[in-house]
């Protein structure tokens, strides 16, 4: 894919523009923005944003390609909608997020070392796994990202909330081997390996 | 019964606000009979609400003043409070209409000497000030109404006030026995004035104008700078009744805005900076005010006028849609969060008092709209052929400041005269 | 017989009036000194009754009725006695309710009360029913200056309604910019239940519709039409216009009007004064205007650009372009339908080419209304992208570079285009400052003022209407070269009667704007034909039957009339003479206060009207420490501001003597010396605000007055009184608690000052 | 009355021995006294939450969600399907809505769906629990239910995001929904209808990602509740619940606070004020005790 990124963006011109209406999710509303601000305003994690979501949009016009994609900004979203349910052009804004955050882990330009990047994907592949999240694995599996030692450090540090939750029965030990999962794993795992194919097959190549 | 004169002849005016009573008079002076039917119980519409103009900083009761004497002077022209369409049937040339006329419960012997309203106890909303204050349930709306009649408020019916207000009546003008009514006649073209109301500013539910006391919209801020009005012109929080110095101004509370209103309303830029004049009257430099905006639409000359007022170090502009109004755990007072998007600036600011500039909406529902006729998404009537001999003036075909809507009724009223001189051609 | 009068006097003891004041004592007033033959009294004279009463007496012969009851803005309709001359004493708002209803101020009350009547009563004798003059004709002939969009609107307008239209166009062929447009935008809202989706319909650009409107006006049997033609001289006033027509050949052709529209449109702005912009640099670099050629050359296909003919593959527009600027030589102003505009320009390239990148570059985005917002909408969805930002620089060597400030970005910064647009303004086509050419008439020759106005007048743009009117050749002027008007409530009063400008010539406006503006101004041109047509006032004193007239036995020809009217109404005959043109008279007595010989006045206001209220004022002797303030109050703001106080309840002191005046412009000194010499001790005049934002509705009326003011005070060192006895004030109708304080402020300077010694 | 019956979709946290197996108990509690069935989807997936974009994208995404509907079509036909938690209700209806508005996605994850031998009908209203109780249920026929109201008991109603946007509950406004309010004085406990932080987020799945950050905001909506006198949160949201509620005492260490607040869902509340014991109610699984509601529950 790394041709796609390969991609000529001049200043003001549409290129990247048209690159974001074709590729990522809900793309199509970007060019509607007006830049009242209003979600950059009302997102709950606003202050930690290099770059709120207005602005994302002017860049985007801009032409600058990289500076947004390699942004972690959009891994700022928690999905709160506020942006979206205030938006005076009905942009959905959360989606536009998840789908650029999508696209420049695509493209192969999302900051690698960003948290929510990695869990975002740890969780996914949890969930393929047997079709359902396995709180435990997925737990243990974020605590141990960054390698054994850390892992050991986050896992000491959540012990006492481990504790807690087993108590109140909302953590089974047992699911470490085996636990939840569907009946029909394969035809599950078949399903979204085709959707996936379709999305690749959809990407318009830009450079 | 009331009786009514009318003819194909006669052209029929519906709304007695800036734009129905510029139609009206232009119509009646030409030399036309004109009806005009007003649902308040006094013409002027919502200027008489207003306490300054822009962009000269005047004051609509001056032109009010002239355009009332114009109406008293002229006998081609009759008017009709308390009075609403109900009903328009026919055709450009041959229309008949069916007009519900409620009760004033005080007829014409009425002098205005006001002995009824120092007899009552009872005090209800004074709408006239959009409920910020009471007024007597005899009254006056304000102390230029045309006609310069009382009314009785129904809600004051079959109480002992009511008789009271009877009883101090010297001249037998006061009638609590008066029955809602509805007359029919005919008129050969039809000018559709019915204007504007604010939008309901509850409906912004992130500023929380239906939370805080110290969120106010700009008409009511009109009332309130008004010396007139219900704090006697000095700008205070409503919540303690203490100075609002330092004012924030809302631009497209409920306009441009998929949630409330798409069009844009034209004036609110224009009367906001109007407004910060006010603040900067009350208070000079300790007056501060706080512009959130979207795009300044300060069209063609009334550039001068936003020059002026960017000029005023006390005035400041933010571009952002603010994005919510909470309130401050130590001050109580009103706090704006958003982002200023000229550089990504975060803000939470603290303000006195904020106004809603709160846009213009048809005052007729499309839904129970009583002609048929072409409306836009927005409910403004669109200039269509087939409106027959309807024809809109002033803000029931968009959202217009005063002067253009003086414009637009003033043609408005040629249209209305080419049908009726179509009339007379063939009738002779 | 005209001079066979009879006077006759009511008074109503209603609304409080009898239980405050002595009827019979009123009733003997106005008859023994009001010289009223017959006097009236009832106790509700505005009901059924009491009108009945006073008509009965007209019917009777009575030709002079004096209404003593409430005030004279109330009650209007019930006290309409058109046939006969009227005056009311305002005994209600003007006495009882603004004196406390204590025994210690009963008699001054009650003097006040005879005052009134006494004042009412000899105004009622001074003044006769007035009449029209018969001078005027009813002419529904509508001249229409300039064949535009507007012209055209105006002339098809004003034929629908039945009256005939000659129209006159400098250029060769009709239509005007709307002809060099190659398509509209739609100005029109999405329509009813049109979702906010992505794909919705909003409604797109549109044939400017010109052929049509043209062939409209040439097949209206109702129209007639000169083209290469200009007006060379027009006089004479509504009802009576004589227009000559000239063709460039010189032929001329003369013709009579009743009213005349001006509608001669917009000169684009001249974009050689913004090189900063690459314009004259670059053929690349194109005003919106020219865009609009290049548009009709491509006439669908691909738009080429000027320097190699290639197609345009990415155009940025430049908005403000010279406009809502104070440098020298940019317009200070917005021109309102730039953005629009260039939002349309846009799409006629998406349309034709999606991939075509066209970028807005604004710093506030001016789409006003339903359909400025749903354009605004129609342009982003095919993906005209709009960048706040501030544009510093064209560079035109090679390619072109816009360089400007991106303002949400922060930052400098630039982009390459094929095609830069300048979105440039309107200037209004006026002529020259009719008050320059006046000023430059008065000016002494050979004086330094005269110069400057000679050399200003020299560069002034050609005259449009050629009008053969003492005060200039054109229409006043407003801030920035526009027309009339500057009322807010009354867009159409211009200053020269029977003359209404519409379209771009009047502001900045688009082509739906100019539609209406057109028909606005075709309505007030019918009408003021009409009115002239029955010797009726226009605006604000529309209905008006009185008129001036002079005595030329006492005329010294001093010219002060001619040049002070502020509509320009007087002329000058050969002998210097004042000229009345009666259907240009707006009737508000500026002249009648600039005659320093008394000479001008109105059957129903005078001189003698006024005068004669003054002088039958009652004056208590020195000793009495009874003083007199005489207040004369514009009828239009501060009168009303004082009844309203009255309502309220504020109390007025008990010298004073309120007399309303149609305008402080008709206060003549006389009034002022008269008044003095007859012992008032103190005199407030109360006019509009004056200047720029001028509210007094005869537009200068309350700024000459306040000029003549400024020269009181030789006649009161003359008199040696103090100059404090006199004051001048703006007072505007919602002075509801000031204009109250203003004339007990004055009798506190009585006090202090001490009563006047002119006291017999 | 005639027993309702939904096709309920319980998701991966109501599971037993999962984070919020505590609701799934209090809403199985809930429905038997409301006479409510709810029928399991056979075989239901995970629907990604609002965090699986990050590896999913768009149509793998949205085809978890195309085959739960498909499994419900197919199994529960013609009945609504009700998710108790916010993520599972909003990635449900979302999907169904933008399948309606988009072709392409909606024949994508047709193909998609193929592989697992399954076929999409999308005609399937996608409800949220507290609909049923509000709209098909009602407030008064809870209040008629009510045996041991929870009198004395003050309760801030934290509704949280994704119940309340982009959808909105019963028409409510999306600043300052008062639905829970009403279902608290629906059982008699005092709602605190001011609650300013009612809607604000909790960090949602950034919770684990970025602790920091949400506790951040974590501390707020529960300082917000002590402020007003609040004796425990009541939520309608598993993941709010569980934010709010398992991070006191990490954000305790680091802002030195003690909080000590309860988190509770509306089910456990009715359950209470049923009549129903403490392990009905789930209060056993609380981690800081409901103690208020203990007492009554005995």
């Amino acid at each position: 894919m790394s041709d796609l990124n390969t991609a000529m963006t001049a200043k003001y011109r549409n290129n990247f523009l048209k690159e974001v209406e074709a590729n990522v999710e809900e793309g199509e509303w970007v060019k509607m923005c007006m830049q009242c601000g209003v979600c950059s305003g009302s997102c709950p994690l606003g202050k930690h944003w290099e770059h709120p979501p207005q602005e994302i949009f002017m860049m985007i016009r801009a032409g600058k390609r990289d500076d947004v994609l390699k942004s972690d900004s959009m891994w700022m979203c928690t999905s709160c909608y506020n942006c979206i349910v205030r938006c005076p052009r009905e942009l959905p804004i959360t989606h536009i997020m998840h789908g650029l955050a999508n696209y420049a882990k695509r493209m192969g330009l999302a900051p690698k070392s960003q948290p929510t990047n990695q869990f975002s994907q740890l969780f996914w592949d949890n969930m393929m796994k047997k079709g359902r999240v396995n709180e435990l694995k997925l737990g243990l599996s974020l605590y141990f990202k960054d390698g054994f030692g850390d892992g050991v450090k986050n896992a000491m540090a959540n012990q006492q909330l481990g504790m807690n939750m087993m108590k109140a029965k909302r953590m089974a030990p047992m699911e470490i081997i085996g636990g939840h999962s569907l009946k029909d794993v394969s035809g599950f795992q078949k399903m979204i390996k085709k959707a996936h194919e379709i999305e690749d097959q959809n990407i318009q190549d830009f450079s | 019964m009331t009786e009514v004169i009318a003819t194909n002849q006669t052209i029929l005016v519906v709304g007695g606000g800036i734009s129905g009573m510029t139609a009206a008079l232009e119509a009646a002076e030409t030399g036309k009979q004109v009806v005009l039917v007003e649902k308040r119980p006094y013409v002027g519409g919502r200027v008489t609400q207003l306490y300054k103009y822009f962009p000269k900083l005047c004051f609509p009761t001056c032109g009010l003043e002239i355009n009332q004497r114009r109406a008293k002077m002229n006998p081609n022209l009759t008017i009709l409070t308390l009075a609403e369409v109900t009903d328009l049937k026919g055709s450009a040339g041959d229309y008949t209409a069916s007009v519900k006329i409620s009760p004033r419960y005080v007829n014409d012997n009425c002098t205005a000497c006001g002995d009824c309203e120092k007899a009552v106890e009872a005090e209800f909303d004074d709408d006239y000030n959009y409920g910020m204050g009471q007024r007597k349930g005899a009254y006056l709306p304000h102390s230029m109404a045309h006609p310069l009649r009382y009314v009785i408020d129904p809600q004051m019916l079959g109480s002992e006030d009511a008789q009271k207000a009877k009883d101090a009546c010297k001249y037998d003008a006061v009638d609590l026995d008066m029955q809602e009514e509805t007359i029919e006649f005919k008129a050969g073209a039809v000018i559709w004035a019915t204007g504007w109301r604010p939008y309901d500013a509850a409906k912004i539910q992130p500023y929380g104008y239906d939370r805080y006391a110290d969120v106010i919209t700009n008409v009511e801020f009109e009332r309130m700078a008004d010396p007139k009005g219900p704090t006697g012109g000095k700008l205070v929080r409503p919540s303690d009744g203490k100075e609002a110095k330092n004012v924030a101004f809302i631009q497209c509370a409920g306009s441009r805005d998929r949630n409330h209103l798409y069009h844009c309303s034209r004036i609110c830029c224009m009367a906001t900076l109007k407004q910060t004049h006010y603040v900067q009257e009350a208070w000079g430099d300790e007056g501060k005010s706080s512009v959130y905006y979207i795009d300044i639409r300060a069209i063609d000359r009334f550039e001068d006028f936003y020059r002026k007022v960017q000029e005023n170090a006390n005035v400041s502009f933010i571009k952002s849609k603010v994005a919510s109004i909470t309130q401050s755990k130590d001050s109580g007072k009103p706090v704006l969060n958003g982002v200023d998007t000229e550089g990504y600036n975060r803000y939470a600011n603290e303000h006195d008092l904020v106004v809603l500039a709160v846009g213009m909406e048809p005052s007729v529902d499309p839904e129970s709209f009583p002609v048929e006729i072409q409306l836009n998404r927005e409910g403004f009537i669109e200039p269509a052929t087939d409106n027959g001999g309807v024809f809109a003036a002033g803000c029931a075909s968009d959202a217009l400041d005063v002067n253009r809507s003086a414009q637009h009724a003033t043609g408005a009223a040629l249209r209305a005269v080419q049908v009726v001189n179509r009339v007379a051609g063939t009738e002779g | 017989m005209a001079d066979d009068k009879k006077f006759a006097g009511f008074i109503c003891t209603g609304c409080g009036i009898g239980d405050r004041l002595d009827g019979g004592r009123l009733e003997t007033t106005a008859k023994r000194d009001g010289k009223m033959q017959e006097v009236k009294s009832s106790e509700m004279l505005c009901n059924a009754e009491g009108v009945k009463m006073i008509q009965d007496e007209i019917d009777g012969g009575a030709t002079h009725v004096m209404i003593a009851a409430c005030s004279r803005r109330a009650k209007v309709e019930a006290f309409n006695f058109p046939t006969v001359a009227m005056t009311r004493a305002n005994l209600r708002e003007g006495v009882i309710w603004v004196r406390p209803d204590t025994d210690e101020h009963r008699e001054t009350t009650q003097e006040m009360a005879d005052d009134y009547i006494r004042m009412a009563c000899a105004e009622a004798r001074s003044m006769k029913a007035p009449s029209p003059s018969g001078e005027q004709e009813l002419n529904k002939h509508i001249l229409v200056v300039g064949g535009g969009v507007t012209g055209m609107s105006a002339a098809l307008e004003s034929a629908a309604a039945g009256y005939p239209v000659t129209l006159v166009e400098k250029t060769g062929a009709l239509g005007g910019h709307l002809a060099q447009l190659y398509k509209k935008s739609p100005g029109k809202a999405a329509p009813r239940g049109l979702p906010n989706a992505l794909d919705a319909e909003f409604p797109g650009l549109e044939d400017t519709g010109v052929e049509g409107l043209i062939q409209q006006v040439e097949e209206n049997a109702n129209i007639t039409v000169h083209l290469n033609s200009t007006l060379t001289k027009t006089q004479g006033a509504p009802g009576r216009f004589k227009a000559e027509i000239a063709t460039e050949s010189g032929s001329t052709t003369e013709a009579e009007f009743g009213a005349i529209v001006q509608a001669s449109g917009f000169t684009p702005y001249d974009a050689n004064q913004l090189p900063e912009f690459g314009y004259g640099k670059s053929p690349d670099v194109v005003t919106n205007l020219e865009l609009e050629k290049l548009a009709k050359e491509a006439a669908g296909g691909p738009i080429k650009r000027p320097s190699d003919g290639k197609e345009v593959k990415s155009v940025a527009f430049v908005q403000c372009a010279g406009q809502r600027s104070e440098k020298k030589g940019h317009l200070p102003y917005c021109s309102g339908f730039c953005c629009t505009t260039s939002i349309k320009q846009a799409i006629y390239f998406k349309e034709q080419n999606a991939d075509c990148d066209t970028t807005v570059l604004y710093t506030d985005l001016r789409t006003p209304g339903a359909a400025g917002e749903d354009f605004y909408r129609a342009g982003q969805q095919k993906m005209v992208t709009f960048s706040k930002g501030e544009v510093s620089e064209v560079a035109a060597d090679g390619g072109l570079k816009v360089k400007f400030k991106d303002l949400i970005l922060d930052e400098d910064t630039e982009m390459d285009a094929d095609l830069v647009v300048l979105a440039t303004g309107q200037v209004a086509n006026t002529g020259p400052d009719p008050y320059a050419q006046l000023a430059f008439e008065e000016a002494e020759e050979g004086s330094e003022e005269k110069e400057t106005l000679r050399k200003a007048l020299e560069v002034a743009p050609p005259s449009i209407l050629n009008l053969e009117y003492r005060q200039g050749t054109d229409l006043p002027l407003l801030k920035h070269g526009f027309a009339d008007s500057h009322f807010i409530c009354f867009p159409y009063e211009t200053r020269r009667t029977g003359i209404y400008a519409a379209g771009p010539v009047r502001r900045p406006m688009d082509i739906q704007q100019a539609r209406d503006d057109a028909a606005g101004a075709a309505m007030k041109a019918i009408q003021a034909a009409e009115n002239a047509g029955k010797g009726r006032a226009a605006h604000p004193r529309s209905g008006d039957l009185s008129f001036p007239t002079f005595r030329s036995e006492g005329c010294t020809q001093c010219k002060r009339c001619t040049v002070e009217c502020p509509f320009g109404a007087i002329n000058e005959d050969e002998k210097g003479y004042p000229v009345y043109n009666e259907s240009r008279c707006r009737r508000c007595g500026t002249c009648m206060g600039a005659c320093p010989v008394r000479v001008i006045s109105f059957e129903n206001y005078s001189v003698e009207t006024v005068g004669q209220q003054i002088k039958n004022v009652d004056i208590p002797d020195e000793f009495d420490e009874k003083p007199r303030i005489l207040v004369l109050a514009c009828e239009n703001d501060a009168y009303p501001a004082l009844d309203q106080a009255a309502m309220s309840g504020v109390e007025i002191n008990p010298w004073a003597r309120v007399i309303p005046v149609r305008c402080l412009g008709s206060v003549n000194l006389s009034w002022i010396t008269d008044s003095l010499n007859n012992g008032f001790d103190g005199i407030v005049l109360m006019g509009c605000q004056k200047g720029d934002d001028y509210q007094c509705h005869f537009v200068r009326g309350s700024a000459i007055a306040h000029e003549r003011m400024s020269k009181v005070g030789d006649t009161l060192e003359s008199l040696n009184l103090e100059p404090e006895r006199v004051a001048v004030y703006e007072v505007a109708i919602t002075d509801l608690e000031r204009a109250p304080k203003l004339i007990n402020d004055m009798a506190e300077t009585i006090d202090k000052v001490g009563m006047s010694p002119f006291k017999f | 009355m005639a027993k309702k019956e939904y096709s309920f979709y319980p998701g991966c946290s109501s599971q037993e021995g999962a984070s919020s197996s505590n609701y799934m108990v209090s809403v199985a509690t809930l429905c038997q006294e409301l006479d409510i069935k709810l029928n399991e989807i056979p075989d239901w997936n995970c629907c990604a939450a609002s965090i699986g974009y990050g590896g999913g994208g768009e149509l793998p995404r949205l085809a978890l969600s195309a085959r739960n509907i498909a499994l419900s079509e197919q199994h529960n036909a013609g009945q609504d399907i009700v998710a108790t938690c916010a993520a599972c209700w909003l990635s449900t209806r979302e999907a169904a809505e933008r399948f309606q508005h988009n072709k392409t996605l909606y024949e994508g994850a047709q193909t998609a769906l193929g592989e697992a031998g399954l076929k999409l009908e999308n005609n399937t209203p996608v409800r949220h629990m507290v609909e049923v109780l509000i709209e098909d249920i009602g407030y008064e026929e809870i209040q008629s239910k009510v045996k041991k109201p929870l009198e004395g008991i003050k309760i801030a109603g934290y509704v949280g995001c994704q119940t309340n946007r982009p959808f909105g509950i019963d028409g409510e406004s999306y600043e300052n929904p008062l639905y829970l309010d009403k279902m608290v004085e629906a059982v008699g406990a005092d709602s605190v209808p001011t609650y300013e932080k009612k809607v604000q987020c909790c960090g949602g799945a950034l919770a684990f990602s970025e602790p920091d950050k949400s506790q951040e905001m974590i501390k707020g909506i529960i300082e917000a509740a002590y402020d007003h006198g609040a004796d425990m949160i009541a939520t309608p949201c598993p993941l709010c619940q569980a934010n709010v509620e398992i991070y006191q005492d990490q954000i305790n260490a680091k802002y030195s606070t003690k909080f000590e607040m309860p988190v509770v869902y509306y089910a456990q509340l009715m359950d209470v004020a049923f009549g129903r014991n403490g392990k009905d109610s789930a209060l056993d699984r609380q981690i800081i005790k409901a103690k208020k509601l203990d007492d009554i529950a005995k």
